[in-house]
């Protein structure tokens, strides 16, 4: 059945392929926005480069995230997944891993072309593609639970940008930790197990989250 | 005077019980801060190392203590009336919100104005205060997302969502600004760091925190009893209270 | 007393600015909390169409 | 059987309806009625289990719907005024996507066999978005030639429809009622049922 949703979604997005296409031209955008505003020093860049790719990750995962629900909330197929006799908690998983893929994905992949802009060395290109492959697939899930709770209110994308971002921070801080832990030349791998354990508790948490949500914004 | 008092008793008798407590707290509140306040200026000694400035640790301890203790009453509650569907408990949790909220934005302010003297600069991404400013947006985020949901029912379900996801979080978020902070070895000093605290100090400390408390009960009550008000308008109790049948 | 003078209490060592701008800004946290209950609380109960405030207070 | 006992529905500062009863039996029909904003749809979303009502219990076979949960949706197909139809997906797909969402996968054929009863042969391969409003309708209603729920409540099916289709539907609800299947819905049209059981539930 998570299947048949995530199938769905990226057939979906397959047909709005410019909605995809914007949340990854405004990740490049923003990325590319730092060097002209902080000057084109390589060592200044390098040290920011982490740091910048993944806030503007962030806010790439975030912006989309309104479109998580609200179309399937707005033409009533919300309501069948609610009265669906699946559970409502795959279903979300479902929901949630299409988001990352439609998303996430696109994101993780532009990471080191990005990477190439700011100076990085190879091997902090792989580790900061490595932590954005684990730690996006957190911001899909933990976003579900904003964007369920948010649904159909006036002013939901700001309000869900309050909500999610400071529930995002542990994801930055050792997303971009585990880059300036290898351009440092300590081991990252630490980094790596503790966004993994993010990633495991939101695998359990949160679809449950988000589905108690929805049935309260539909209620 | 027997109409529908099974199905309100609840709200209906918190309203009564916490006008009738509400003057206990606020006096117990002056007599602990009148203390409290006379420990902290008059006979707390001058500190060796940071001088006098350090007096800011009456107000600013007290002030993160009861930003934290409240944010976590208020996802118990909140949490309770989600589970139990009470709609008491979740009306005492949107009391605590904004009296919550203005000890985390006072706690940043004060640490703020000790900073400068102590650190020389205004704001050090310390630790503490940088959780506590995470703290604060998960104050703000908890406000905003009631203030949004027109159906009080609504509001508190997914007011006690987002309060529960955020006591979840504090510990990681906590532990996860402790790890960044050591990692980029930022401003380690730590405020409370002297060796032996004078038990003058400490005592002065815990007074001023139980006042605070005191102070917070009589603003979650106060603010409760205005929920209860606004929340039951309709009801039989609300009127007869407004006819002054039950005095 | 600890202090020789008044004005030795208000410099508070040198630290005068820091120490009673923290507490001044609690003072107007704690007035300001004040006032927005009183403001609410005014808005409810010309809401509830009620003239005389006592009548809500609820205390025997 | 659907029973409701004592159903109170307040939307704000309005109470919709309050104690409300009444039971369906297998093979019978039940019509919702009442003028704009008197609480149908919210009546129809208390009974699916979308909603919770503000006081009263639903019963299905004796037991509160609440408890019986996934239990409960197995055996039943809500269909709201909002037909749950995207407009970049076919018709096909729209199908068969709802209808995996209620429990029952049916492959292409089966897909476009109910389409070609429901009247849309040859159109099964279109974009929902080039559909009319009617044939949307007749995507949405298709899964009731699917599906093998014994509940059906239905929200305005009718909206949008012709008189063949109407026919079509009437026919379909006939079909289900004879299996000893139950409906609820609300409509503006009044269907002219000889063979059943009919209540009329207005709410004023």
């Amino acid at each position: 059945m998570i299947w048949w949703i995530i199938k769905r979604d990226l057939l979906l997005a397959m047909r709005r392929r410019s909605d995809v296409l914007t949340t990854l031209f405004f990740f490049v955008i923003v990325v590319s926005l730092f060097p002209l505003g902080v000057g084109p020093e390589a060592s200044i860049l390098r040290i920011m480069a982490s740091g910048v790719v993944w806030v503007a990750a962030l806010l790439a995962s975030m912006l989309s995230l309104g479109r998580m629900f609200s179309s399937d909330y707005a033409d009533g197929t919300l309501e069948q997944m609610l009265l669906s006799p699946v559970s409502l908690s795959a279903l979300v998983m479902g929901k949630a891993i299409s988001h990352w893929l439609v998303t996430g994905v696109p994101l993780v992949l532009m990471a080191p072309v990005l990477g190439i802009q700011y100076d990085l060395p190879v091997e902090a290109l792989i580790v900061l593609t490595l932590s954005l492959l684990l730690g996006t697939p957190v911001l899909s899930l933990i976003g579900a639970i904003g964007a369920a709770l948010t649904l159909g209110l006036r002013g939901g994308g700001v309000l869900v940008s309050i909500l999610v971002l400071p529930l995002y921070i542990p994801v930055l801080i050792f997303g971009t930790g585990a880059v300036e832990a290898s351009t440092a030349g300590m081991g990252f791998g630490a980094h790596f197990s503790i966004l993994g354990a993010f990633l495991l508790v939101s695998i359990v948490f949160s679809p449950w989250a988000t589905a108690a949500s929805l049935r309260i914004s539909m209620g | 005077m027997t109409i529908n008092w099974f199905k309100y008793a609840s709200p209906a008798s918190f309203y009564f019980l916490a006008g009738r407590m509400i003057p206990y707290f606020s006096i117990a509140a002056i007599i602990f801060l009148i203390v409290g306040l006379y420990i902290a200026f008059f006979s707390a000694p001058t500190d060796f190392q940071q001088g006098e400035a350090y007096r800011i640790i009456f107000i600013h301890v007290p002030a993160a203590w009861m930003s934290m203790f409240l944010y976590v009453v208020m996802a118990f509650w909140a949490g309770i009336g989600l589970a139990f569907n009470t709609r008491l408990s979740s009306m005492v949790a949107s009391a605590i919100a904004p009296t919550g909220a203005m000890f985390t934005f006072l706690a940043l302010w004060t640490g703020a104005w000790w900073g400068k003297p102590m650190w020389g600069t205004w704001w050090v991404w310390d630790a503490r205060l940088t959780s506590e400013l995470i703290l604060f947006f998960l104050y703000i985020g908890f406000m905003s997302l009631q203030a949004a949901i027109d159906d009080p029912r609504r509001a508190d379900k997914a007011g006690a969502i987002i309060a529960l996801v955020g006591v979840v979080n504090i510990p990681i978020i906590y532990f996860s600004v402790q790890w960044w902070n050591t990692l980029h070895q930022g401003a380690s000093v730590s405020l409370i760091q002297s060796p032996k605290m004078a038990t003058a100090m400490l005592s002065g400390m815990l007074i001023m925190a139980l006042a605070v408390w005191m102070y917070s009960i009589v603003m979650i009550l106060i603010r409760a009893r205005l929920i209860i008000l606004e929340r039951e308008r309709h009801t039989a109790w609300v009127s007869e209270l407004k006819e002054g049948v039950l005095e | 007393m600890k202090w020789e003078s008044v004005s030795d209490f208000f410099a508070m060592g040198g630290y005068g600015l820091y120490v009673w701008g923290s507490y001044l800004v609690a003072v107007l946290c704690v007035i300001g909390e004040i006032i927005a209950i009183r403001i609410r609380r005014r808005t409810l109960y010309k809401h509830l169409g009620l003239r005389k405030r006592s009548i809500l207070r609820g205390e025997k | 059987m659907l029973t409701a006992r004592n159903l109170e529905c307040i939307r704000g500062e309005h109470r919709l309806f309050s104690n409300l009863s009444f039971s369906v039996n297998p093979g019978e029909l039940m019509f919702v009625g009442g003028p704009n904003g008197s609480g149908k749809t919210s009546l129809l979303r208390l009974l699916c289990g979308l909603s919770l009502p503000d006081d009263g219990e639903i019963y299905w076979n004796g037991t509160d719907i609440r408890k019986l949960g996934v239990d409960y949706r197995d055996v039943m197909t809500y269909l709201g005024h909002l037909g749950g139809i995207k407009d970049d997906l076919t018709a096909i797909e729209n199908l068969r996507i709802s209808c995996a969402l209620a429990g029952c996968e049916i492959d292409e054929d089966q897909a476009a066999d109910a389409l070609g009863q429901i009247g849309l042969a040859g159109r099964e391969m279109l974009p929902a978005r080039v559909l009319s409003q009617g044939q949307r309708r007749r995507v949405a209603l298709a899964r009731l030639l699917v599906t093998r729920t014994k509940l059906w409540i239905l929200d305005e099916p009718l909206t949008a429809l012709d008189v063949a289709a109407v026919e079509l539907i009437k026919g379909i609800l006939e079909h289900n009622l004879a299996k000893g299947g139950m409906v609820i819905m609300t409509t503006h049209q009044e269907l002219v049922m000889s063979t059943v059981t009919v209540h009329h539930l207005v709410l004023s």
